[in-house]
This record gives structure tokens, C-alpha cells and sequence, in this order.
């Protein structure tokens, strides 16, 4: 891309892609809106002028049968990238990913590879309501055969998006629509085409472990700042990949801390930060020195209204207060009036510069 | 009051609130998508004006028009608008899920083709309880791409049920033109025939073809002869979703605008209303009754409570 | 229904469906061959020539487009009982059920109730396969305004069922198909009417916790005799509502035990046992003496040869073995020997009397 | 030997092996759901008489006769059956997932509907990459009910891709008749073409018919012109899952049964074969051949050993 000092996780998202379409000539990329003026919130632009229209293209509404036509052409041997602008469209093509994309090299003996990736948004603020702004990643995490990750920053967002590109069994790639404006200096940039990491170690400290993945690590590295102003060092380990056998390091975390919250962007119940829990405890129970917390959203669908969505979303001053609570310590006044107020933007929109409407 | 006059004054009264919505979103007060119907509001009009409140209505993510068509309330809109707890769904739904009972306006979605299968399971209903009403169905020629129209149209079909489907044929899907999504010579009304269901095309922008036409539809399904579609062809004056107008993008080529902006239904009904001698005087109260209308929807708005959100946890279950 | 001594869980399901009909004169029941000679394995035969046609019927292969049809006939006032042979021919419906049904009620604020249940049945055995005997309970639990309700028993299933049609809430109401042909004595069948327990203790001891819903119930029966032969003595709960608020006798039960097995009929990563289990961590946290257990399937298709599906289900022995191994206690030869001993039938069918083919 | 005898061979071959395996099935050593084609076996011999080993075919549940008209291999289908290491797809996948990647047989798939997709994503891929070959899809009437079946032959008619549809219409799906499925006067053929494929339907117990036709089809896709679908009327013998004949349970009207008995592919070919005087050896040598090479295929699966379990957490993910 450009040579300026800053980029964008957008910005890594496109080039992930244009450096996979070159990578590989039979690849093929598509999604509704994929090539028009705004191409997906900037993620998709110049693929259609760079490759041409019959591997870059926009298509029909038809979620369900163009998954399907992306399992077949990825069969046949296209690696194919789709996208989907909110996974929320993306639940009408259920039968497609699960009962074939995930199963197919499986089901027919190895013979056959499904080389898809699926990127999926999730919508949050700005009144994206009920139906516009829900994260399944449990849902397909529960799935075997499916591999999903979850990005979170804008370094090594490129690097993790075309080894899911390049990976020859399908990927969901799930990207929180707040991620996408998040600047980051060229200079930190890695290898796009290393083995990305399952598991990242932020920050390390001995008295607590945040785990946490998709736009919930940038809480909670907020979140590990107030803590360590308040005296408790923390360690913060991002999931970005829904596979409990590459979770080792949060195992070592905490049978170092003996004390966990885990920070989910979805809803609470039956949700990864149930299975993160659960995992936990099977290979930490003797080192726990507290229950583990889990951190989600309510158990009720995300309302429309600024009004009522002030706290659906757990932010940084949620961990730290959970942390602090749970350690029986009290957040002096002084500080906790101080908590969160370098954020005078609303609480619906991921920065000022954001103006709607969609 | 000739028809042609009530057909201005509610397609005019549409107009003008689409553009109070479009004039104030800037504020950032109203904060929520909101796909306006600027340059399709005879479509709406045409059909409801064969409606009775009995009858009921879904619709789609562009729904303002159909819900404000079917008599649902002003206030109650602008309200939902402003995420205030006197909105139509108490501001959970925002602009893309308006409902009002009363008028027969039981509810528009956010996913694409969506409520169609909805409002036929409505006429199911009506059908087995021998109601003396129909569903109606709204959506764009996009849903139509939707595997749930075609399932949805096939069971309609199948059981004789009294809906009309009306796909509003804008010619776009947000930025994407017909050409990447049906093949060329695809013929909406064809295709519902073929499925099954009575259909016919209109010129969406002339109300009174739509409303001639689709009575005879409507007689039809009234009369148990089963399904049937109306295709109304349309253009939509401003971006998909927001309150600007987006012809700089380039994506629709400018001698269709042109062509849609000198064939919008507020002008051509202005015009042919003009000819028939309507005076300047008529026109200015018939603006003024509008504005005055919209003035007090979003004055009450404004000064409506914000919902509690201690009370979000209300109703995840029935009762 | 007939007044002969035994009955079965199939003619349960089916009694449950007619005294609905009779007490709800506006109910609509259909599904895929409701009304075909073979009645959904006997479970819907009758309705059609109690009802007519108009109330009872088949329909086209539609599952996404019939759902949305049941949906809104349920909130135009009609209550709604659909059946779909498989859950995983469900797939095709997820948008209807998660971005309507379940959500309805919720976001046009109380406005209108959505009277529907819809009935899946999860297969098992003689060559199912990867596409005909998926359990994606845990995906239902997790999404908000949606209860799901799985039964095990023949005593409690008609009451069950007819409290989920009766429920003005959308139930999802999972069948395991090995279940249908389960006995009963009719004097044992209690009110229809009543209020269902969502958790049921179905045998008391104080030395573990075995906790199970749907088919693993019967397992874990015949566990828990096995156990109590060796001198362990266990609780066995049953979860069959999968809604965490219900489950405070699962809590009390850990709490007394302080051991506890959670067994679950689907993959075991990202599964309903995970949340049982957090949940159970986060309630008797205090309580437990070992780590709590979790046993489901692995997490890989069911593949269809029966010489691949042998260990692919765990059985009571699996749970006993499992016990006493968590125990630290052997198994002494002579009763290991004789464990499970009394099942001569094949692995892959429920009993002599199945002979295929579906 | 004569184009007739040809397909006479072939189809015999698929019936007898139909046969053996509902005659075996009751020994329960098949322990799969497992779908006969008795009685269709027309339609997949006269469509692959026009299709070469490069050409990529998807299936349905009801699949054996489309694997093995395209040259699937008979033993490792009936060592499939038996759910045993040297099967099609080692056990794994049973009746309802059949694979002959050598003879270009891609896969069936055992949900309705779902592999349609597939075969049109198949299709895009040989456009884009320029392949000197095409696609096709089999899948039975109650398919075309199926949003995913609509969705597909949208995209395919849209941007032209080199795929045959081929819908075998048997007119039941398990017990349902079409009246409880499709509005009466339903046309396959119309409906296909309203999305935008050539289609014509063809009587599919003629097996020249059905490859004169399809040919002329097949000729149309590789030149270019998009994609098709062929109708293939015809009708299932057995049950729908299993080996039996279940008319006992009246499901089907018995003169139907008679009229589709009467017209059964074997019955037709033999007599035709007969009038052009194929002696009665010659069709005992036929007979013959196949036989043998049944029983070879038999004796080989029955001999071949179980995959084995340590293997089941393999090929979860690509490697
Ligand atoms: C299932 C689904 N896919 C995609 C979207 C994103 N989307 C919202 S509106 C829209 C355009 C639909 O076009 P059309 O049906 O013609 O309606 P119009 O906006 O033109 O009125 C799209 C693609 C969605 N909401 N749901
Ligand atoms: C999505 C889905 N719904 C239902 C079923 C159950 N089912 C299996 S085969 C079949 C019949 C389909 O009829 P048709 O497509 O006409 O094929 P035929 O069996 O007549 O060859 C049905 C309903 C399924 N496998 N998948
Ligand atoms: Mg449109
Ligand atoms: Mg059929």
C-alpha cells in the first residue's frame, strides 16, 4: 500500500487480500457490495479494478446459495474469500457451512479441500439493533471442521487474514466493525505470510489474567492500565483463534495468576467465555485462588435506542471494577471518578469521526 | 376531494416528512440506519388506498412510506426515530422495525427477504380463521434474489392464500446494479407467474395505475382466486441508507436520474393536478397543513423521555 | 389414547399434540410428512384425520421459507407445531428462527408473542452419518428469547411437549430418536396440564453428581446402578430445560457431592456441558472436592461405518468408568467384566427390534 | 453394438445391481439409509452418455444411478455400503455421500437440495479457469422447492455458467404427493426458464430421449450459451428409503403404479431389443456379465476389512 507511517486495520484487511489474489491466480473473492463504490467499509476497494470481474465481483442476495457456490468452486479447486458486510445475513447460510464446508473433507475421506474464508461483521452503536449487530462465535467454534478467528489489532490483522486465505480448510474470519478505523505505525507490520500466533500475550503482570479476544482486547488493555495504576498487575492474553488445543498460554497465565476474568463480545451464556471458562478450570483447578468471571453481554438482544444501550457493552471500566471487586479491594474515589474519562465520545460510535447513518 | 387531490396530499405528506427525517439526521439525534422512500411513496399510496385497517402489512428495512401509507402514526415514527420511549417499539427496533397494530401495520424487518414468509404465514392465518382481510407484502426487487421469497411465493401459491406481494423495482440493491445480481432479461412478473401468482407491472411513480391495478389484484385475492404480485417499477432520489444524496458516487448513470428525478410522483402529481387548476393558494395549504403535522411530530418527539434501560431485560419471553 | 398398560415416548409425543389441537382450536400443526402414513415416526399420525387438513398438514421441502410462514401465523394469532425429521434439515431456517422468532416478542417491545414450538429430532445409529445426527442444542441455548426444552422420559415427555405448545414463547423442542420407542406404564403418565420441572433428580446419593439430558439420561441411569454396585452412590440430575436460571437443583446437588459428570449428547467443546459446568463452577465453586468432568461427543463428525461409530457415543459405561477413574478407584475385574454385559444388541441401533433403513 | 444396446446394457447393470443390494439389504451388513434409483435409471445413462470423464457431476441422496452411469466404481460403492475401508469414501459417508473423483462423480450429498450450489460453484470455477468441461446437478422435483435451488440457477443464468440442471421428477418426495408440495398447474420447465435457463422437459423413462435432448442441451452449455435444465418425468419402484416395495400403503394411486410399471427402462429397451431381434442368449449372456460382475463386487466388499476407529480423528481439518 501507500508509503505512510500509519495504517489502518481496514487498510490491513484490503491488502491481506489483494496480496492473497496475487499470491494465488485462481483465487476468486466475493460479497454483496464487494465491489461498489464503498466496498465494505473500504475493506474490499481496488480488488475489482486489480483482478477483474471474474475473480472480484459483487453478486445477489442469495446468502445461502452463493456460500454453497463458494463451497463448490472452492472443491474444485478456487480458493475463495467471501464477505458478508454483518454476520447477522450470514445465519440464512447455515445449512451450506455446516453441513458442508465444515464437513466435507471429513465426510469424504480426505479426498477433497475446502480452501473458503468467510469474513463476517459485526455491527455494534449507532442503533445497528437486534438484528445488525450479534456475534456467533460460539456458534461456529462449536462446530468441527471449522476453523475461526477473531483479530483484534490492526499489526497483525493482514498476517492473520491471509493465513486463513491460504489455509486449506474454511475459516470463519470475524471482524467487529469498531476494529476497522484503529491505526497502527507501518513500522510494526510483520511478515504477511508468517504462521500468525493462536494465542498473543499483551501485557504481563502476576496478580490477575484478562483474557480476551475481537474488540474486548482493546478494552481490556485499557482496562490492564487502570488496574496497574491501581496497583494489580495483570496479564492480558488474546484468543484469537476458537480452538481450545491452541490455548496454552492462558493455561499458563493463569496457573501463574490463580485468578481470571474472560471478556466475551457476545452473549454470556453458552458462549466461548463459557468454554474458555470451562477449559480453564479442567487445566488450572488446582492453581485457582478465586473463580473464574466471565465477562459478556446480557442474555437479551441488543436494543436500537442510545438510551438503553449505555451498558449492554462491558468496557474498561467494567473489567477494572469486576477485577477490583473480585480482589475485595475498593477503587479509591479520586481514582474511580477519573476511570474512563479521557472518553467524551457517545458510547455508540467507535470514535467522533464516526457520523452514521449505517 | 377528487382522488387525484388525496393521492398529492398523502404522497406529498410522505415526501416532506422523509425530507424533516433527512434535514435533522445530521444532528446526530436520530441514531439508527434509516433507508429513506424519497421518490417511491406512490407505490404505498396506490395500495393502501385499496387497504381497510383490517388488512395487514409487513414490509422491509425502507418501510417509512408503507407504514405511514397504512395509517400508522407520525409521532409515534419520528418517536422510534429518536430512540424515544414513546416510539413505536419503545426504541428498540429503531427505523428498521416499525409497527403499529391499530393501523394494520404489524411490522418491517432488517434482513432482506425476510418478512416475506411472515406476512404469508399472517394470511395462513387469516385464511384458516376465515378473516375477512388479506396480508400484504412489501419489499424490493432485491429480496426477490432471496430463496425466501421464492419458498415464500411457491406456499402462497400452493394454499391460495389472500396476499399481495408488491416488489418495489428500484433497479438497486444499495450500490449494485441489476447486472450483477439477475440475469438480463429477467422478468420479475414472469417469474411470479411462473411460480404461481396472478402478476403484473406498473409504473411505481403514477399513483393512480398503481392503485387501479393493484384493486383488481386485490379483488382477486378477496375473492379467494388466490396470490398475486404487483412489480412497481421505481427509483429511490437518495442514498440507500442515510439522509444524502449520493449521485457523485457515480454508480447509477446520470440520464436515468435524470430520467426518475422528471418522473418524480410529487411533481407528476403536482403537474396534473396544476392542469386541473388547483391555485398556488391550495398548494401552499396543502404544504403548510403537512409541515405544521411534522412540526408537532417532532417537537413531542424531542421532548419524549429516552426509554429506561432498567427495564431491558422486559420482555426476552411472553408472559 | 388407547387404555392398555404400557405406552411409548412416540405415543406420548403424539398425545401431547392431539390434546393440544383439542384445547387450542386454532393451533396449526405441519411438518415434512405430517401427515404421511408414517406420521414422523408415528408421532404425528391421527392429526390429519382429527383435524382436516386445513389445521394439520404436509408441506413443501421449504425449511427456512416454512418457518418464516410458522412465524407469522404464530404472531397473527394462530399457535404453531412444526416438525422437522432432522435437526440438522434445520440448518436452512436460522435466520427465521434467531433474527425473528426468537427475537420478536423482545424488540417490537412486548407488542406481539410468538405462540411456536418447533419439534426436532436428533438421529443416531445405523449409518446416520455426518449430516443426519448433529445435536446443536447448545447453539439454541445461546441465543436469547428462545427456550429449548429436551426431554428424556416417557412419564414426563407429553406434559412436556404440551407445555412448549402452550408456551407463548418459541420453544425449540429437541427428540432423540432413540428415545421414541420407550415403555412406560400409562399409570405412571401424571397430569398433561401440569407445570414440567425444568431439572428432575431421577436417583439420590451423596457421593457424586451425574448430571444429563435427552438419551444420556438412560445411560446414566444405568451408570448410577453400576456405580451403586461398586459403592458409589450419585445424584442424577436431569437438565432438561437448558436455561441456566433453572438449574439451582443441579447447584444443590454439587454442592452436597462436591464431584460432579456432566454428559452431554453433542461435540464437547463450546457444548451445553461447558456452560453446565461453568455455571456449576461459578455456583459451588467453594464446594467442589475435584474438578468437574464433562463427556460428549468428540469433536468430529459422526462418521456413518459402524465400525466407526463404536466408541463414538458414550454409554453408562463410559460414565462408570469415568467415575471411578475421577475416583482414583479400580474397577474390580469381575464386575468390569460384566459391565454392560446385559446389551447384546449392536451399537448403533436402540434396540433388537430396529432393522433400518432410516 | 447399437446405441439401444448400449443403453440397454447399461441400464440392466444399475437395475441388477439395485436389486442385489435391496436383495441384501435385509441381512443387515448395509447399515446405511440407502435410496434405490429402480425404475429411474434412464435419466443418468442417457445424460452421461453426453458427458466425458472431465465433466463434474453432483448428486443428491437418490444417487447411485448418477454415480455409476458416470462411472463410478461398483465395488467401491458397494464396499461403501458395507461401511468398509475400501468404500468410496472409506466408510465414512455411506450411501448418501458417494465419490468418484477418477470418473469426474464429485460427490452426492444427503440434505435436499444442498448440492446444487455446489455443482454451480463447480461451474464458476471452470469459467473462470477456462475449462474445457462442465458441470451438472441431479436432484429430484421436491429439490426445486428449495430457496437453494432458486438462488442457484439465478446466479448461474446470470453470469452464464456451463451447468445442466437435471431434475428427475418422480412426482413424490417420501410419501408427499405434489398436491401438498406445488400449486397444480406448476411447470417445472416454466419456472427454469422465468430464472433464465434453457429447460425443456422429456419423458425419463426413455433413455433416448432423455440423450437426444439433454445432447442438444449439453451442445448449447459447452458453446457457451448458458446454463440449462432438463425434466425428467419418471418414477421410483421401491420405497423411498430401503429396499421394499411399499404400495401397501396406498400412498400412490394404484394405476399410477401400473402405468409407470408398464412403461419400466428395462422393460422398454428389452423390447425394443427384442423387436429389432436380440435373441434370448444374448440377453442371457447380458444378464450374465452383470451378474458376475455383482458378485464380484459383493464377495470383494464382504472380504475387505473395517476402517479402523484409531483413524476417526483424522481429515477434520485439511492439512
Ligand atoms: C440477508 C441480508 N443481506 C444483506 C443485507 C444488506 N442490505 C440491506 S438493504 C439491502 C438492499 C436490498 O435491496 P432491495 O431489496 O432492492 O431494496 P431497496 O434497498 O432497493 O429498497 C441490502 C443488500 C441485509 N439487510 N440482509
Ligand atoms: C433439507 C432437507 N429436508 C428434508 C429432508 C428429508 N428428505 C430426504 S429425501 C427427501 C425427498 C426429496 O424428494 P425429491 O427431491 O423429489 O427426491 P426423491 O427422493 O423423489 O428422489 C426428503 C424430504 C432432507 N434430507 N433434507
Ligand atoms: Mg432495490
Ligand atoms: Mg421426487
Amino acid at each position: 500500500m501507500q508509503n505512510k507511517a500509519m495504517t489502518t486495520f481496514a487498510e490491513q484487511v484490503n491488502r491481506a487480500q489483494h496480496e492473497a489474489m496475487k499470491a494465488d491466480p485462481g483465487m476468486l473473492v466475493f460479497g454483496l457490495g464487494l465491489t461498489d463504490p464503498k466496498g465494505i467499509f473500504g475493506t474490499t476497494s481496488g480488488l475489482g479494478e486489480a483482478f477483474g470481474e471474474q475473480r472480484a465481483f459483487d453478486m445477489p442476495t442469495a446468502e445461502n446459495g452463493m456460500t454453497g457456490i463458494a463451497v463448490g468452486a472452492a472443491l474444485a479447486g478456487s480458493r475463495v474469500l467471501m464477505t458478508h458486510q454483518r454476520l447477522d445475513f450470514f445465519l440464512l447460510a447455515m445449512d451450506q457451512l455446516v453441513n458442508n464446508a465444515a464437513k466435507w473433507h471429513y465426510m469424504f475421506n480426505g479426498q477433497m479441500k475446502v480452501p473458503l474464508t468467510i469474513r463476517l461483521i459485526i455491527g455494534r452503536g449507532w442503533g445497528q439493533g437486534p438484528t445488525h449487530a450479534q456475534n456467533l462465535q460460539s456458534w461456529f467454534a462449536h462446530i468441527p471442521g471449522l476453523k475461526v478467528i477473531v483479530p483484534s489489532t490492526t499489526d497483525a490483522v493482514a498476517n492473520q487474514l491471509y493465513s486463513a486465505i491460504m489455509d486449506d480448510s474454511p475459516v470463519i474470519f470475524i471482524e467487529h466493525r469498531w476494529l476497522h478505523q484503529q491505526q497502527c505505525e507501518q513500522a510494526r507490520i510483520g511478515d504477511i505470510t508468517a504462521k500468525p500466533q493462536s494465542v498473543r500475550i499483551h501485557r504481563t503482570g502476576t496478580d490477575f489474567t484478562i483474557v480476551a479476544n475481537s474488540y474486548m482486547v482493546l478494552e481490556a488493555l485499557v482496562a490492564a492500565k487502570q488496574l496497574s495504576a491501581l496497583g494489580v498487575e495483570t496479564d492480558v492474553v488474546e484468543t484469537s483463534e476458537l480452538e481450545p488445543a491452541t490455548w496454552q498460554p492462558v493455561y499458563d497465565s493463569v496457573s501463574k495468576t490463580g485468578r481470571v476474568i474472560i471478556c466475551d463480545s457476545a452473549h454470556t451464556s453458552f458462549s466461548v467465555a463459557s468454554e474458555i471458562m470451562c477449559s480453564v478450570t479442567e487445566k488450572c483447578f488446582g492453581s485457582l485462588k478465586q473463580v473464574p468471571i466471565r465477562m459478556g453481554l446480557p442474555d437479551y438482544p441488543e436494543p436500537t435506542s442510545i438510551a438503553l444501550t449505555k451498558h449492554f457493552y462491558p468496557t474498561a471500566d467494567s473489567i477494572t471494577k469486576m477485577v477490583m471487586s473480585s480482589l475485595q479491594r475498593e477503587i479509591p474515589k479520586s481514582v474511580y471518578q477519573n476511570i474512563g474519562n479521557d472518553r467524551t465520545r457517545p458510547h455508540d460510535v467507535p470514535g467522533e469521526w464516526f457520523k452514521g447513518p449505517f | 376531494m377528487s382522488a387525484l387531490l388525496k393521492y398529492y396530499q398523502q404522497v406529498l405528506r410522505i415526501r416532506r416528512i422523509e425530507e424533516a427525517i433527512a434535514a435533522r439526521y445530521s444532528e446526530q439525534q436520530m441514531r439508527c440506519p434509516t433507508h429513506l422512500s424519497i421518490g417511491q411513496e406512490a407505490v404505498a399510496v396506490g395500495i393502501s388506498a385499496n387497504l381497510t385497517t383490517a388488512d395487514k402489512v409487513y414490509s422491509s428495512h425502507r418501510a417509512h412510506a408503507h407504514y405511514l401509507a397504512k395509517g400508522g402514526s407520525l409521532e409515534r415514527l419520528i418517536a422510534e426515530l429518536y430512540g424515544k420511549e414513546t416510539g413505536c417499539t419503545g426504541g428498540r427496533g429503531g427505523s428498521m422495525h416499525l409497527s403499529d397494530l391499530a393501523a394494520g401495520f404489524v411490522a418491517s424487518t432488517a434482513i432482506v427477504g425476510n418478512s416475506i414468509p411472515l406476512a404469508v404465514g399472517n394470511a395462513l392465518h387469516q385464511q384458516v380463521q376465515c378473516l375477512n382481510e388479506m396480508s400484504v407484502s412489501y419489499f424490493g426487487e432485491g429480496a426477490t434474489e432471496e430463496g425466501a421469497f421464492y419458498e415464500s411465493a411457491n406456499f402462497a401459491a400452493l394454499r391460495k392464500l389472500p396476499v399481495l406481494f408488491v416488489c418495489e423495482n428500484n433497479r438497486y440493491s444499495v450500490y449494485s446494479p441489476m447486472s450483477v445480481r439477475q440475469p438480463p432479461n429477467r422478468s420479475i412478473v414472469e417469474l411470479a407467474k411462473a411460480i404461481g401468482l396472478n402478476a403484473v407491472d406498473v409504473d411505481g411513480n403514477d399513483v393512480e395505475q398503481v392503485a387501479s391495478v393493484s384493486a383488481q389484484l386485490i379483488d382477486g385475492i378477496r375473492a379467494g382466486n388466490g396470490p398475486a404480485l404487483i412489480e412497481c417499477h421505481t427509483y429511490r432520489h437518495r442514498e440507500h441508507c442515510g439522509p444524502n444524496f449520493d449521485d457523485d458516487l457515480g454508480y447509477r448513470p446520470e440520464e436515468e436520474v435524470q430520467h426518475w428525478l422528471s418522473r418524480d410522483p410529487v411533481k407528476v402529481l403536482a403537474d396534473a393536478l396544476s392542469a386541473q387548476g388547483l391555485s398556488q393558494a391550495e398548494f401552499e395549504d396543502l404544504e403548510n397543513q403537512v409541515q405544521r403535522e411534522i412540526e408537532y411530530a417532532f417537537d413531542s418527539a424531542l421532548a419524549a423521555p429516552f426509554p429506561d434501560p432498567a427495564n431491558n431485560g422486559q420482555y426476552v419471553y411472553a408472559e
